[in-house]
């Protein structure tokens, strides 16, 4: 029988802020994993530290709350360990652009078959507010003494940049259009990067929910991609023209910002996952997980090629 | 009369040229016809260039460790002559180009110029390879074996099995030439009468023993396969880098393998692929053991069974790179903020490296611990001719872990499945993921494994992690604890740990003969088996700790562990291995010297 | 008869609904009339609403830690009732709403119930607030302290003083009406009579002694600007983010503080700093120290001098992010791969965190080491009444720094800098970066700081390194090394460190009329003063170590280095510090009972 | 009197392979230096580990040979603590864009005035030839048992899309423009980054000298950026279409690869530094080096306003 979104709570209270965005996400994460009917044995949530990070202990599903920056090489060890889960990452934007940075953007070079969530909210929430990555220079939130003297990285040019196949951004309180993009995301085969505009009240006091929902020159500062008619999906992978069209297309339009801030997906490709690439290295599907190594307590494998080798003749 | 079947031959040259090859051709030809092998390897953090060299010690009794004598030299370049003649003994042998010019004792040596040129000259002639020519000077190091084994009287026929076996694939169209070469050169040698010079000989002979000839690195990999190990990670890092590269060309076992973008991913992937139920390990040295400090103690708290292989090498920082030291011991016993319980398992030659590394992946699923499996760099990257591995005495156990079937009978009387349930022994029934819902978190946690800060969950759930170590120390059978050698009723008593076994081993017969003396190998050094070692040593009148460190790292934490002082120690920082004659005299000194510290600096 | 002057007053409630703020202004108006504080923080690791606690320990003697009994429970939630109740002592206060409904026992305690939102509907009402009403309910802060220093009968002039201090800049719009509040508030308790009531009551005394409140982050970064440190890096972490903040927000001293991307390129930086000849240090947590491990080393191969401010908490792993843990001391010891010379310190309270963070760049800059700052959450998130800061007892040490002359006179004499000069007492004199060229590299090398893998210089250059040790425990005054407190020739001996020593300090007195009782507190951890120590311990007839860890940390280092056993262990990790009267019962336990390690439990 | 570059040659002699492009590198860097006359004792070169990070011990200049992957922050810390000093980075491909990559997105935030170069030969060169971040799927160089398994990344658009000031590509055996690159990079006030194409003939039997300079449909490979009338350098920064325009422009040009390799200056901005934005920070000119701290051993700060705020009253 199908479950439900109330089968997918557990008993542990989530602690967030009143107002905090994650509770949109949260709800997208669960109706996602509903619409789609995912495995709830083989689904698993992998997270950073952050109020992000603690997401996973709200959804019943396996939840692995990992270290602060490192959720995505856990993710990796454990897709590639059974590449039957499904599993999502979710991390905040000071972990996964930040202490995360290196992992971010290697992972792009392997192409694993996860689902990155980045609870983008401009602030390093669960430290009480210190600027994120993502906060624009000169920027000054509530929470800081001096306005921010870094610049901010644009996460979905780096991610298409190094190899990320499914980039997107979403908002927080468009649960139903959040949704759409989460279950793409895990629909789509290889890596998948959803930046989510994530207003956190006590601490970014200028990415608030009025400021993405106002109306400037007539429209909502938040617009959807799909609703211009733009489209980012590469049809042709092979098709090298379309992909460099494709490519320059999407990080062009991911540095629209201000007046008009577009979600939606930026760029899609289809190409061969790392999975993919282990089965042509060894010439057969890889799973680990289903190896059986050991019978009655005796390993399984049969090593005498390996020590004839350096056998002594 | 001629010393036969046992001397050290040493190999010198610039490092890229070929150094490696010849000592492994030179070793396996000695082991082909029955001698035991011990070879270690030299070698600078640089490509191409710096001199690295290569002593293989010969015997036919088996033999563990590296001589500083050295009874043959064999150079093909100036600076190894240099470098290494004083190391020569009285009556040894020197192989050397004809046209160096070099001043040599030759009371004191026996001298065998051979004319390389003219040889790779005649063969390249032979071969209609004259405009090669100067790629062919690699053959330099055939020709160098090749006048090695004509000294030693060896008849050319082992030789040529030996490079039938080693120039396959695409190297097999090399192989004529090469052996053209070796002939020419046993040729020159017999003809010009060094055989009846040398005071050295080789010869074949019966052993029974069913031997490898392996590296530490190679055994550690093979054990790995054998463990069920099917996930490894790396960031490349000498000397660990090697055993990776062998389950990388090994695709067929199965040992999905991945280079990570730095350490701290290669551990936190191996944890990942853990928590799916995989056997997983990392392996690395120094630089990257200490970027792996935060994921282990996310493992200890989560009860990740993981192993860490570290391949000790100097240090600190980026040390010498290519060099030995047994310098981590500290850091890998406490390495990571606040505590948690963990296993530090530390092999003492490469045939233990095999089994212990099955045995690290027990320990870690049978304790649902982080496992630092502590080689070091002179296992790492020496050969040695060792017993054929036995796989019918391993066994594979994986511990407390739930059939679905049986998950679903604990589902159905406990209504909940909860991975960190207080027990006695501190071990809980563990599931992993695709069998059902459980959480982990780095912070403490409840049995359900949420993030819990309640006061006294806190110091039942810390206890709970702690308990494991008296579990660890009540099980786990004394073999895999320590080993002692030699007269249980020994007066002296050596202490030590890793690669210092090798040459501590091969002096203890001698030091025998002067004192009554046993030597105690500690393997398990974390949970420190304080009991059983205490007892050892409190009968032992005078304890001496070997290690190559500079401080003793065991010795104080024989101290700490059990109240004991050690009385004398034997100590070693310079890069470079402890070689069988610092053991012996060390020993030798630590009991007739009043001196704390006995500093051995051998080695070039 | 009532109690004058002596109480522990606690407020609780949700994260974010000012319980820090209501537990500052009480702990300042009760310090202005003269009184001595200590105050403990107690918070989840969330942002808002779990619950949050602040005791607050008002003397008219100095005190330094908190107590487990309750005089006063000020609450605005049920859930404070709820989870402190059964901490207040018979006759003790409990203040709360008047809406809720619960049972308390009357007879045991003194219940003041005030109408919070009648208060609060009067002010707004008063001020023509009533549309913001319910952002009004903050005003339960002012309320809840105004009853409490009501109920002890302290003029209310002392607390709108101090609401004056309190509501400045942004906040000056609303003090009117927080004062109306609480006058509104005094008048209430007042005019029911809870004074007679009460058992307690504040009274202004004189105190001749110059006092500062503050806490230990704040005491630190003071002690910073003073020492000269002009860099400063973190990476936002709790609690060690609030010091960096603290230099954050006062740029006119001139401290460089970068946020960077990681606790890696923090340490990087600061030591990047350092080579600059600026005195640059880092702040973090468990899960930062963690990741600074190959740093640390590199700056300890390089001999920079670089202190690492590490704030323990709750470990392993993200632990207990918000409470208090001693458990990094092994960690900080030994964190790394090989061995280096560095220099662990540990600060008892507030007031040495002031001078020794100052010593801590004396004593990197003199010896070129890295050094560790080992604080811990008790110490940074307490706030205390200390003896104001003498700057005139602060002295600046850089050691061997050459100045541009020395430079060219050496030049002169003998040709060429060399950075790792090999001398008598490990230390080379020094330039930094803009001076002249000199080379760091973190591969072994020889006296000019070029990579060097020669075995002899090796042995050499890693001995130079490690002498430092010795040249520190030469020089290094025991004032900074151990305090000894309580009299000489005591039977019996408490050995602690760290924050442990203000809960110690204040049961010292009276065990004193049971047992005759030392207590050692260690200052210097690395390298260890072990003949000092060893001298002291062993004059006693039991020892008792006490420290928040699960294993006794400290104690077995002093075996390590001592051979000494540490015969009695007091120890607590369930997050929360020890509690003065946990102390007292531990050692009198500890004495008594045949029980090798008393775990102390107490803390919600 | 002016210096040559016979004076900046150290004792230590170099232990690349023969014919490793590094030699040129070498000798660029050595140029630029002696062209632009830098103060050496101001100059400061950083380094990470690698093959490339031994070049420090082969100038006579202060050589700050680091940690794999660290050479930024420690370049970062030094320039922060004396703006005055002229620091140079140089790392591997694997240790910029490998483990340091965190540390390489990050320091774009920053824009503080260093010039890092990395010695991109696609391979982890000192370890023995493991295929590094640049490396493309599917390669395999002499030293891969198996083919490369993973994508590489595009190190110049990643430095565009996270703030990098100066952004170019040289080649090593091109000595006279790389000298030019390398003094432009120095002289450029901001975060630089040179990408250096270099051979290493021991384990890249792909990226070899003879492929850089092969002639393909009758023009080299390898082409100046230059040449074609491509200009990469920003006018106007205030002029925001400018930037967007050639921003994008070099974005695409940095795809281009294979025949045609482009080297030269791709983009190139003139934007506050961090020194700059410290100015306004601390309301001064910030270099901590310069600090006199203590006089005759006596602190010379005051800090009796901070203690007045925490006096008991
Ligand atoms: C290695 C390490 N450094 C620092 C921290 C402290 N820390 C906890 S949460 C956090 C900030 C998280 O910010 P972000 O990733 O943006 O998540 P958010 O709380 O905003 O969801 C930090 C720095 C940590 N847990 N580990
Ligand atoms: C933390 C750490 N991990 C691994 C190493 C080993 N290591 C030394 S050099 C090197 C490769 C360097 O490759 P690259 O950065 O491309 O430089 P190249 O040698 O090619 O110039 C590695 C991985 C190290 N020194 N430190
Ligand atoms: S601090 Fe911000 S991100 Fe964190 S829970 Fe509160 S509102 Fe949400
Ligand atoms: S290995 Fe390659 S990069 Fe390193 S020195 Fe040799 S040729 Fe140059
Ligand atoms: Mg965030
Ligand atoms: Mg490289």
């Amino acid at each position: 029988m199908a479950y439900k979104i109330s089968d997918l709570k557990t008993d542990y209270q989530s602690d967030w802020c009143p107002g905090c965005g994650n509770f949109g996400i949260l709800n997208a994460i669960m109706s996602a994993l509903v619409d789609l009917q995912i495995d709830l044995n083989k689904a698993v949530i992998v997270s950073g530290i952050g109020c992000s990070g603690k997401t996973p202990h709200f959804i019943n599903v396996s939840g692995i709350h990992t270290l602060h920056g490192r959720d995505i090489p856990f993710a990796t060890g454990i897709k590639l360990a059974n590449p039957e889960l499904t599993v999502i990452v979710i991390g905040g934007d000071g972990n996964t652009y930040g202490i995360g940075a290196g992992h971010f953007l290697n992972a792009g070079r392997r192409n694993v078959d996860i689902t990155c969530l980045v609870f983008n909210n401009g602030v390093y929430g669960l430290t009480k507010g210190q600027a994120s990555p993502t906060l624009k220079l000169g920027m000054k939130t509530k929470s800081l003494p001096l306005p921010n003297i870094n610049e901010a990285i644009n996460p979905l040019v780096v991610a298409i940049s190094c190899g990320y196949t499914f980039v997107a951004r979403s908002y927080a309180y468009d649960v139903k259009h959040l949704k759409e993009i989460i279950k793409q995301g895990i629909l789509h085969k290889g890596l998948s990067l959803i930046d989510i505009l994530q207003p956190c009240p006590s601490y970014n006091d200028i990415h608030t929910k009025e400021y993405y929902e106002e109306v400037v020159n007539d429209s909502k500062r938040i617009y959807k991609l799909e609703e211009t008619g733009y489209n980012g999906e590469v049809k042709d992978p092979n098709n090298l023209e379309e992909v460099q069209q494709k490519l320059s297309q999407a990080i062009l339009k991911a540095q629209e910002w201000g007046d008009r801030i577009p979600v939606g997906i930026f760029y899609k490709i289809s190409l061969p996952t790392f999975q993919d690439r282990l089965r042509s290295r060894y010439q057969r599907e890889i799973n680990p997980s289903k190896d059986r190594i050991e019978i009655d307590k005796k390993p399984t494998i049969d090593i005498s090629n390996l020590i004839e080798k350096i056998r002594v003749k | 009369m001629k010393k036969i079947n046992n001397l050290t031959w040493l190999i010198g040259g610039p490092q890229g040229m070929g150094v490696d090859s010849s000592a492994h051709t030179f070793a396996k030809t000695c082991a082909s016809i029955g001698l035991y092998i011990f070879g270690k390897r030299e070698y600078h953090s640089n490509i191409k260039g710096a001199h690295s060299y290569y002593p293989i010690s010969v015997s036919d009794k088996p033999i563990r460790s590296h001589s500083d004598n050295i009874d043959i030299l064999a150079t093909f370049d100036k600076l190894t002559l240099e470098l290494h003649k004083n190391n020569v003994v009285k009556g040894g042998i020197i192989i050397l180009d004809k046209e160096l010019s070099v001043e040599l004792d030759s009371t004191k040596y026996v001298i065998v110029p051979i004319p390389f040129n003219e040889i790779i000259k005649e063969a390249a002639l032979k071969f209609q390879k004259e405009k090669e020519y100067s790629k062919l000077q690699i053959m330099r190091n055939v020709i160098t074996v090749a006048a090695s084994l004509a000294v030693l009287n060896l008849d050319f026929e082992y030789l040529k099995r030996n490079l039938q076996a080693v120039f396959t694939g695409r190297r097999s169209k090399v192989l004529e030439i090469n052996v053209f070469a070796a002939k020419l050169t046993f040729d020159y040698v017999h003809s010009n009468d060094y055989v009846s010079k040398s005071n050295y000989e080789l010869r074949p002979i019966e052993n029974n023993e069913n031997l490898v000839l392996t590296s530490g690195t190679t055994a550690t990999a093979i054990g790995k396969i054998v463990a069920g190990c099917r996930f490894q990670t790396y960031y490349p890092i000498t000397p660990a880098s090697d055993e990776s590269e062998y389950l990388e060309t090994h695709p067929e076992y199965g040992v999905l393998v991945v280079q990570t973008e730095d350490e701290i991913a290669a551990i936190c992937m191996a944890i990942g692929a853990s928590l799916a139920g995989v056997r997983s390990a990392t392996s690395t040295s120094g630089p990257g053991l200490s970027l792996m400090t935060e994921a282990q103690g996310w493992a200890g708290m989560n009860e990740v069974p993981v192993v860490i292989f570290n391949y000790q090498r100097g240090g600190p920082s980026t040390g010498l790179p290519t060099r030995h030291e047994q310098g981590d011991l500290e850091f890998s016993l406490y390495g990571g903020h606040s505590e948690f319980p963990r296993i530090v398992i530390s092999p003492g030659d490469i045939e233990e490296s095999f089994y212990l590394s099955i045995e690290a992946f027990n320990l870690a699923e049978k304790y649902q611990v982080p496992v630092i499996f502590l080689s070091d760099k002179s296992i790492a990257n020496s050969i040695q001719t060792v017993k054929i591995f036995d796989i019918s005495k391993v066994k594979i156990e994986r511990g407390k872990m739930l059939s679905n079937e049986e998950l679903q009978d604990l589902l159905k009387t406990e209504g909940k499945y909860k991975r960190f349930k207080i027990t006695e022994d501190g071990i809980s029934p563990r599931i992993v993921l695709g069998q059902g819902a459980f959480w982990n978190t780095g912070d403490e946690h409840d049995e359900v494994g949420h993030i819990c800060e309640e006061s006294n969950n806190r110091t039942i759930m810390f206890e709970k992690r702690m308990k494991k170590i008296h579990t660890i120390l009540k099980e786990v059978p004394d073999s895999l604890k320590y080993r002692l050698y030699g007269p249980g009723d020994a007066e002296y008593t050596i202490v030590s740990w890793g690669s210092a076994k090798g040459p501590i081993l091969d002096s203890l017969e001698e030091l025998n003969k002067y004192y009554k003396i046993n030597f105690l190998q500690i393997i398990l050094l974390k949970p420190f088996p304080a009991n059983e070692i205490k007892q050892i040593l409190s009968n032992s009148k005078m304890i001496i700790g070997i290690e190559a460190n500079y401080s003793g790292q065991l010795c104080n934490l024989i101290r700490k562990e059990t109240g004991i002082n050690i009385h004398k120690r034997i100590l070693k920082w310079n890069g470079r291995p402890f070689s069988r004659e610092e053991i012996f005299k060390g020993v030798i000194d630590a009991i007739n010297l009043d001196q704390e510290r006995i500093i051995c600096k051998a080695g070039i």
